[in-house]
C-alpha cells in the first residue's frame, strides 16, 4: 500500500518536474514546480516527516511561489522571452550537468545496497515537530542561526532595494495632495 | 543600485470603467490609465444619457416642459420642477400665493432628503457597507410614499405647475409626515453610527479627492461639494427664493473638501431638511395655491365645465401654450447638488425659444480627473459617488 | 483493522455530510435570509415544491439546479486547463482542511478507542496553513486565466493579500502554541477541558487578530478587495459561470465553517462546554450503561461543537453585512503595520508570562 | 486656508459676497483625530454589529409577535399576495370613462392628444348621428405614456382619467402595448374615486 503510493507520488513529482523544465508558457512552468513541491510533501509524509511535509506546503508551495507567479502575472513574461533555446552552449552545459548529476545518484543508490527506501522501524519520534525542534536548537543551532542571520540580511537587501526614492522628481509627481497635504 | 520603474521596461495598463460598471450609477465611462492601481489618468466620458432634453423642450409647450425636468435629476425630481416653474414664473413677473410656496418648500425638502439619502447609501453599496445602504433605501422609500401621497407618483412627479401647484397637500399630510420623519431620523442615527465613526469607513473616504475652495469654486462646484471645502454658499441663504428666508436652517461646511466632508455635510444637510419641512408645516398659511391669472393657468375644472368662455380659454392655453413676454431669464434654485439653474429665452410664442439648464453635477464630474489622478482605483469608488453624478442631469 | 476502517469511514462520512451536505447549502440560504432580516426585508423566498417555500430553503436546490444547467463559459483567449482548474483548487484545500479539526473526545465504544478527529495529525495546525496557503493559487489563477484585466488586478490583489495574511495568521497564533505547546488539535483541545484555560482567556489579542487574519484569508468582507464588486466587478471570477462559479462560492463558504471550527478549536474550549469535562459527561450518562454513554457523551460533544461554530459563522455572516470594505493598501497597511507587531508584541507579552 | 481665518473681521463672506450673518455656516467636522478608541477597529465595529444584530433581533420578534394591524414589522411587501394601499392621489393606466350606456365620454376634441409629451395619444374623430362628435379610433401608445397626467388635467369632460390599475403595464411585445378604444374604455362607476379626486383637487377653491 505504501509502497503503491510512493510510486504514484514519485511518477506524479517527476512527470511534472519534466513538464516544468519543458512547458512553454511560464505559468505553467511555475505550477508544474508546484506540483512537484506538493508531491514531494507527499512524500515527506510517507517518510513520516511531517514537519517537513507542512513545511514544505507552506513555505514553498504556499509562499514562494505565489510570489513567483505574482511577478509573472505582474510582468506579463512573454513566452519566448527569457529563454535560452538558442544558446546551444549553455544547453549543452545543462545537459553534461543533469547526466553527471543522475550517473553520481545511480553509483550511490548501487552502493547503497539497491534499497530505495527504508520504512522507518523504531523512529516513532523521527519527523516529529518536537524531535525537529531539538535538533534545531541543540546539535544544529549553529548552522540555524547562520541561516537565520542569511535571510535577515536578505531582508534588510529586499527593502533596501525596493525602498522609494523620497527626493526622485519621478516618484513625487505620483502623488498629488489635496491642499492640505 | 537599481531602480525597478527605470531598469524594467512597464507598461501602463488602461482599462474602461463603464459605461456598463458597477460604480457607475448613471451611464458613464471612465477611461483609466493605471500603473498598478494608481491612476496615472483619468477621462470621463459622458454622454451616454443625452436624450436631447434640451432641444425636446423646444418642441412642447412651456407647461409640458414640466415632466421632462423630472427626469433631470430624478432621485429629486421635485427641485427640478420647483425650478423651473421659478424660472418661467419670473421670466412672466408672476409671484405665486404663500401656501404654495411653503408646498414647494415641502416638496423640495422632501425631495433634498431622498437624493442625500441615496447618494449616502449608494456610497454605503459601493464601499461595501449593504445594511447601510438599505437602512437608507427605506427611509427614502418611506419619503417616497409621502410623495406619492402628495402627487400621484414616486418619481416622476409632475407636481409643480407654472403659477402654482397640481394639487393642495392631501389630508393628514403633516400627520403622516411627522410620522415618517421620526422613522427617519432613528434610521439616520443607525447609518449615523454604522458609519461616521466607522474607522474603515473614515479610512475610505478621509483625505480623498479634496479640493481647496478657491479651486473648487474655479471648476464650478456647488451644493454640497463646494460647502465641503469650506465655502457657506447655499442659493436658498445667498439668494433666497420662495420662503427660504423664514426658515430656520443652518448651511453645514466642512474643511477640507475631502469626501469624508462631503459625506458629513450631506449627512446634516438631511437633519436640517427635515427640520426646515417642520418649521414649513408649522408656518403654512391657508389659502390658494395658484395665481389669479387664467391666461398663465389651466383654467379650474369647474369653469371649464360649466362656463364657455373658460372652456374656450382653456383650449387655448393647452393647445398655444401660456405666452411669457419676451426675454431671457436665469434663476437658480438650490439643487441637491448645487446650483440648479434654468435659462430661459422666451420670443413670446407658447413654446420656449430655448431652454439651457445648468446641472450641478457636469462641473463636478469634469473635476474627476484633476481629484482622481495619483490616487488609487478603488478611490473613484467613494468620489464618484459623493460627487453624486446624476445621468440624467449631467447629459440632459 | 476493520473497526479502524469503519470508524474512519464514518467519520469521514459525518464531516463530508456535515461540510457538503449541510453547510454548503444552507450557507447560502443563511446568508441570504440573515442579511434580509438584517436589513429589515424579507429575503428569498420564492422557490416553492407544491407550494411549501420552508422559508427559502429551497432557494438552495433551486440554486443548485440552475447553476448545473448554465452555461459552463470561458472567455477567448484564455487559459482553458488553468480557468478550468482554479474553482477546483480553491474548493479541495476547503473541504480538507476540516480532517484535522476535532468534533469532539476520545471515548472507548464496544472496547475500541474512538477519537472523534478524522485524522489526528501530529502537526495538525501546520497542515491548515498548508492547505489554505494552497487556496490561494485558485484565486490567482482563475484571475490570470480569464484573459481579463479585472480579474487579472483581482488576481493580483488576491495573491498579495493571502500571502501577507498568512504570514500575520501564523504568527498570530504562535501564542496559543506556547500556551498549550502542542501543534496537534486534539491536545490542544484536551487542555481547555478547564474553562478557565480556554484559549479566549489565555489569548484575548491573539484571538481578534487570528479572526481577523482568517477573514482576510478567506476574502471576506470587510477584506474583500479581490473581489470588490464595485471596484473591480468581481474580481477574479468575474469571468465565471455556472457550476465553476459556484465552487469558488463553495470554498468560500466552507472556510468559513473550517475558520470557525479552527476558532472554536483554538480560542472556544473546542468540544467542552464550560465547566464539564467529558469525564463528569461519562459518569452523568451512567446510566444508559458503558457504550451508551460514550455515545452520548459524544453526541454532547458534536453538538457543542457545531453549536459554537454556527455562533461563528453567524458572527462572520454579521461582520460581513455590516462593515465597509477597506482599500487595498489599507488591507495591506493593516496586515504590515497592525497585526503583524501587534502579534509580536503578543508573542512576547505571552513568553514573559507562560514561559517565565 | 487664509482667507477662511479672517471671516470674523470682514462682514461679508470673501467667497460668497453675502453677510455671515445670514449664511451662518456650521461646521460639521468638529474632531478631526480619532480617539484610541475609535482608531482600534475592533470597537467600533462591535458597536456596528450591534446595530445590524438590534435591527436583527427585532426583525426576528416581529415575524414571530406580529404588530397589529401588521402581517410582520418588516417593511418589504411580499408582492403578489400583499398589496399596497395606493393613495388617492396615485397615477395608474390611463382610462377611457364611459356614460351608463358605455358609450364614450370623450368627445374628441383632441386636448390630450395636443398636450401629451411623449405623444402617446393619437385620436381619430367621428360624428355620430351627425351632431356626436366622437372618436372612432383612440390610440394610446402605453410603451410611450411617462404617466405624468396631463391628459386627465386638460380633458373638459373627465373622459380620460388615471386609473388605479398598475398590474399589466409590462408586455414582452412592444405591438401589444399600443391599446386600442376598447381596451381603455372602463364604466364610470369603476373609476368613481378618482373622478371625485380629480374634481376635488381640480375645482375652483384651489385657484
Amino acid at each position: 500500500m505504501q509502497l503503491l503510493i510512493f510510486y504514484i507520488l514519485a511518477f506524479g513529482a517527476v512527470i511534472s518536474a519534466l513538464l516544468m523544465v519543458t512547458s512553454k508558457k511560464p505559468v505553467s512552468s511555475a505550477m508544474s514546480l508546484i506540483a512537484t513541491m506538493v508531491f514531494l510533501a507527499g512524500l515527506y509524509v510517507l517518510l513520516d516527516a511531517h514537519l517537513i511535509a507542512a513545511l514544505q506546503l507552506i513555505v514553498y508551495a504556499g509562499a514562494i511561489m505565489v510570489l513567483f507567479l505574482f511577478v509573472i502575472m505582474l510582468l506579463n513574461v512573454d513566452e519566448k522571452e527569457g529563454r535560452m533555446a538558442g544558446n546551444t552552449i549553455l544547453l549543452q552545459f545543462g545537459a553534461i550537468l543533469a547526466i553527471g548529476l543522475v550517473f553520481i545518484m545511480m553509483v550511490s543508490l548501487v552502493k547503497s545496497g539497491g534499497t530505495l527506501l527504508v520504512f522507518g522501524e523504531g523512529a516513532d519520534q523521527f519527523g516529529t515537530t518536537k524531535a525537529v525542534g531539538k535538533l534545531l536548537f541543540t546539535e544544529y543551532l549553529l548552522p540555524f542561526e547562520i541561516a537565520s542571520v542569511l535571510l535577515l540580511a536578505a531582508i534588510v537587501g529586499a527593502v533596501i532595494l525596493a525602498k522609494r526614492r523620497i527626493d526622485d522628481p519621478d516618484q513625487k509627481e505620483r502623488i498629488i495632495p489635496g491642499h492640505k497635504g | 543600485m537599481s531602480d525597478i520603474t527605470k531598469d524594467f521596461n512597464t507598461e501602463h495598463m488602461v482599462i474602461n470603467m463603464g459605461p456598463s460598471h458597477p460604480v457607475t450609477h448613471g451611464t458613464v465611462k471612465f477611461l483609466t490609465t493605471l500603473d498598478g492601481e494608481t491612476i496615472v489618468d483619468l477621462k470621463v466620458d459622458i454622454g451616454y444619457l443625452h436624450r436631447g432634453f434640451e432641444k425636446m423642450c423646444e418642441n412642447g409647450t412651456w407647461q409640458q416642459v414640466i415632466p421632462y425636468t423630472d427626469r433631470l435629476n430624478y432621485v429629486s425630481p421635485l427641485i427640478n420642477n420647483v425650478g423651473y416653474a421659478l424660472a418661467v414664473e419670473k421670466l412672466i413677473g408672476i409671484d405665486v400665493p404663500e401656501r404654495c410656496k411653503y408646498i414647494r418648500v415641502i416638496a423640495s425638502e422632501l425631495s433634498r432628503i431622498c437624493d442625500h439619502l441615496t447618494n449616502i447609501a449608494a456610497g454605503g453599496l459601493e464601499l461595501g457597507a449593504f445594511s447601510a445602504f438599505l437602512y437608507f433605501v427605506e427611509a427614502r422609500d418611506i419619503i417616497w410614499d409621502l410623495i406619492e401621497m402628495l402627487c400621484g407618483a414616486r418619481v416622476t412627479a409632475n407636481y409643480v405647475r407654472i403659477g402654482g401647484l397640481k394639487n393642495d397637500l392631501p389630508d393628514n399630510f403633516k400627520e403622516k409626515t411627522l410620522e415618517v420623519f421620526k422613522k427617519v431620523r432613528s434610521l439616520w442615527a443607525d447609518v449615523d453610527k454604522l458609519l461616521t465613526k466607522n474607522r474603515i469607513f473614515i479610512d475610505r473616504v478621509k483625505d480623498i479627492a479634496a479640493m481647496p475652495p478657491d479651486e473648487a469654486i474655479a471648476y464650478g462646484f456647488t451644493g454640497p461639494c463646494l460647502r465641503s471645502c469650506g465655502v457657506p454658499y447655499d442659493v436658498r441663504k445667498a439668494q433666497p427664493y420662495l420662503v427660504y428666508d423664514r426658515m430656520d436652517f443652518e448651511i453645514p461646511i466642512g474643511e477640507t473638501g475631502d469626501n469624508f466632508d462631503r459625506y458629513l455635510v450631506r449627512m446634516e444637510e438631511i437633519t436640517q431638511s427635515l427640520s426646515i419641512v417642520e418649521q414649513a408645516f408649522d408656518q403654512i398659511p391657508p389659502g390658494p395655491i395658484n395665481v389669479d391669472m387664467p391666461q398663465y393657468r389651466w383654467q379650474s375644472k369647474d369653469d371649464v365645465y360649466n362656463r364657455i368662455d373658460s372652456l374656450i380659454f382653456h383650449f387655448k392655453t393647452v393647445i398655444e401654450g401660456i405666452k411669457p413676454p419676451p426675454g431671457e431669464i436665469y434663476s437658480a434654485v438650490e439643487g441637491a447638488n448645487g446650483e440648479l439653474g434654468f435659462y430661459l429665452v422666451s420670443d413670446g410664442s407658447g413654446k420656449p425659444y430655448k431652454i439651457k439648464v445648468r446641472p450641478p453635477c457636469f462641473a463636478l464630474t469634469a473635476a474627476m480627473p484633476r481629484m482622481m489622478k495619483g490616487r488609487f482605483i478603488a478611490d473613484i469608488v467613494p468620489t464618484f459617488d459623493m460627487i453624486n453624478m446624476i445621468g440624467g442631469e449631467c447629459d440632459r | 483493522m476493520l473497526a479502524d476502517m469503519i470508524e474512519s469511514i464514518a467519520k469521514i462520512l459525518f464531516i463530508f455530510g456535515m461540510n457538503i451536505g449541510f453547510f454548503a447549502p444552507v450557507l447560502g440560504w443563511v446568508e441570504r435570509k440573515q442579511s434580509a432580516v438584517m436589513q429589515d426585508r424579507i429575503g428569498a423566498n420564492r422557490a416553492d415544491i407544491f407550494g411549501f417555500t420552508v422559508i427559502g430553503l429551497f432557494h438552495s436546490i433551486a440554486d443548485a439546479i440552475k447553476v448545473l444547467t448554465k452555461e459552463d463559459f470561458i472567455p477567448t483567449g484564455a487559459n482553458k486547463f488553468f480557468h478550468t482548474a482554479a474553482p477546483f483548487i480553491s474548493l479541495v484545500p476547503a473541504i480538507v482542511t476540516f480532517c484535522v479539526i476535532p468534533f469532539g473526545g476520545r471515548y472507548t465504544l464496544f472496547g475500541h478507542d474512538v477519537n472523534l478527529v478524522i485524522s489526528d495529525l501530529d502537526v495538525g495546525l501546520l497542515f491548515i496553513f498548508a492547505f489554505s496557503s494552497l487556496a490561494t493559487y485558485g484565486a490567482v489563477l482563475g484571475g490570470w486565466s480569464s484573459n481579463n484585466n479585472w480579474s487579472l488586478i483581482g488576481g493580483l490583489r488576491a495573491s498579495a493579500q493571502m500571502l501577507s495574511y498568512e504570514v500575520a495568521m501564523g504568527l498570530t497564533i504562535i501564542g496559543v502554541l506556547m500556551v498549550y505547546g502542542s501543534l496537534k488539535l486534539t491536545e490542544i483541545g484536551v487542555m481547555q477541558e478547564n474553562f478557565f484555560r480556554w484559549g479566549i482567556f489565555m489569548q484575548p489579542l491573539g484571538f481578534v487578530l487570528f479572526l481577523t487574519c482568517a477573514i482576510a484569508e478567506n476574502k471576506r468582507a470587510p477584506f474583500d478587495v479581490p473581489e470588490a464588486e464595485s471596484e473591480i466587478v468581481a474580481g477574479y471570477f468575474t469571468e465565471y459561470s455556472g457550476m465553476k462559479f459556484v465552487m469558488f462560492w463553495m470554498g468560500e463558504f466552507l472556510e468559513i465553517v473550517t475558520i470557525s471550527g479552527i476558532v472554536t478549536t483554538l480560542f472556544f474550549g473546542a468540544w467542552h462546554l464550560p465547566f464539564i469535562t467529558d469525564q463528569m459527561l461519562l459518569s452523568f450518562f451512567q446510566f444508559a450503561g458503558s457504550n451508551g454513554a460514550s455515545i452520548l457523551a459524544m453526541l454532547v460533544n458534536i453538538a457543542t461543537f457545531f453549536i459554537k461554530v454556527i455562533f461563528f459563522i453567524w458572527m462572520q455572516m454579521t461582520i460581513r453585512w455590516t462593515l465597509p470594505r477597506f482599500r487595498y493598501d489599507q488591507v495591506m497597511k493593516l496586515c504590515w503595520k497592525m497585526i503583524l507587531p501587534l502579534s509580536l508584541i503578543n508573542i512576547f507579552i505571552t513568553g514573559l508570562v507562560f514561559l517565565r | 486656508m487664509n482667507k477662511m481665518t479672517d471671516i470674523d473681521q470682514k462682514k461679508c463672506h470673501p467667497m460668497v459676497g453675502v453677510p455671515i450673518e445670514k449664511l451662518r455656516p456650521k461646521q460639521v467636522r468638529k474632531n478631526l483625530e480619532l480617539t484610541l478608541w475609535e482608531s482600534l477597529y475592533i470597537f467600533e465595529i462591535i458597536r456596528g454589529m450591534y446595530i445590524t444584530t438590534r435591527h436583527f433581533v427585532l426583525n426576528m420578534i416581529g415575524f414571530v409577535f406580529k404588530p397589529k394591524g401588521q402581517k410582520r414589522r418588516i417593511f418589504t411587501v411580499y408582492y403578489p399576495e400583499e398589496k399596497v394601499t395606493i393613495p388617492a392621489a396615485y397615477r395608474g393606466r390611463p382610462v377611457l370613462v364611459t356614460w351608463k350606456n358605455g358609450k364614450e365620454k370623450c368627445v374628441a376634441c383632441g386636448l390630450c392628444e395636443k398636450i401629451c409629451p411623449a405623444n402617446a395619444i393619437m385620436i381619430v374623430a367621428e360624428e355620430r348621428d351627425g351632431s356626436d362628435r366622437y372618436p372612432s379610433a383612440y390610440t394610446l401608445d402605453m410603451s410611450r405614456c411617462v404617466y405624468c397626467g396631463y391628459c386627465e388635467e386638460v380633458c373638459p369632460k373627465e373622459a380620460i382619467v388615471m386609473s388605479a390599475e398598475y398590474q399589466g403595464l409590462a408586455e414582452r411585445d412592444r405591438s401589444k402595448m399600443i391599446y386600442s378604444k376598447e381596451q381603455l374604455l372602463r364604466s364610470e362607476e369603476s373609476v368613481k374615486d378618482r373622478i371625485e379626486y380629480i374634481r376635488r383637487i381640480y375645482s375652483k377653491c384651489s385657484y
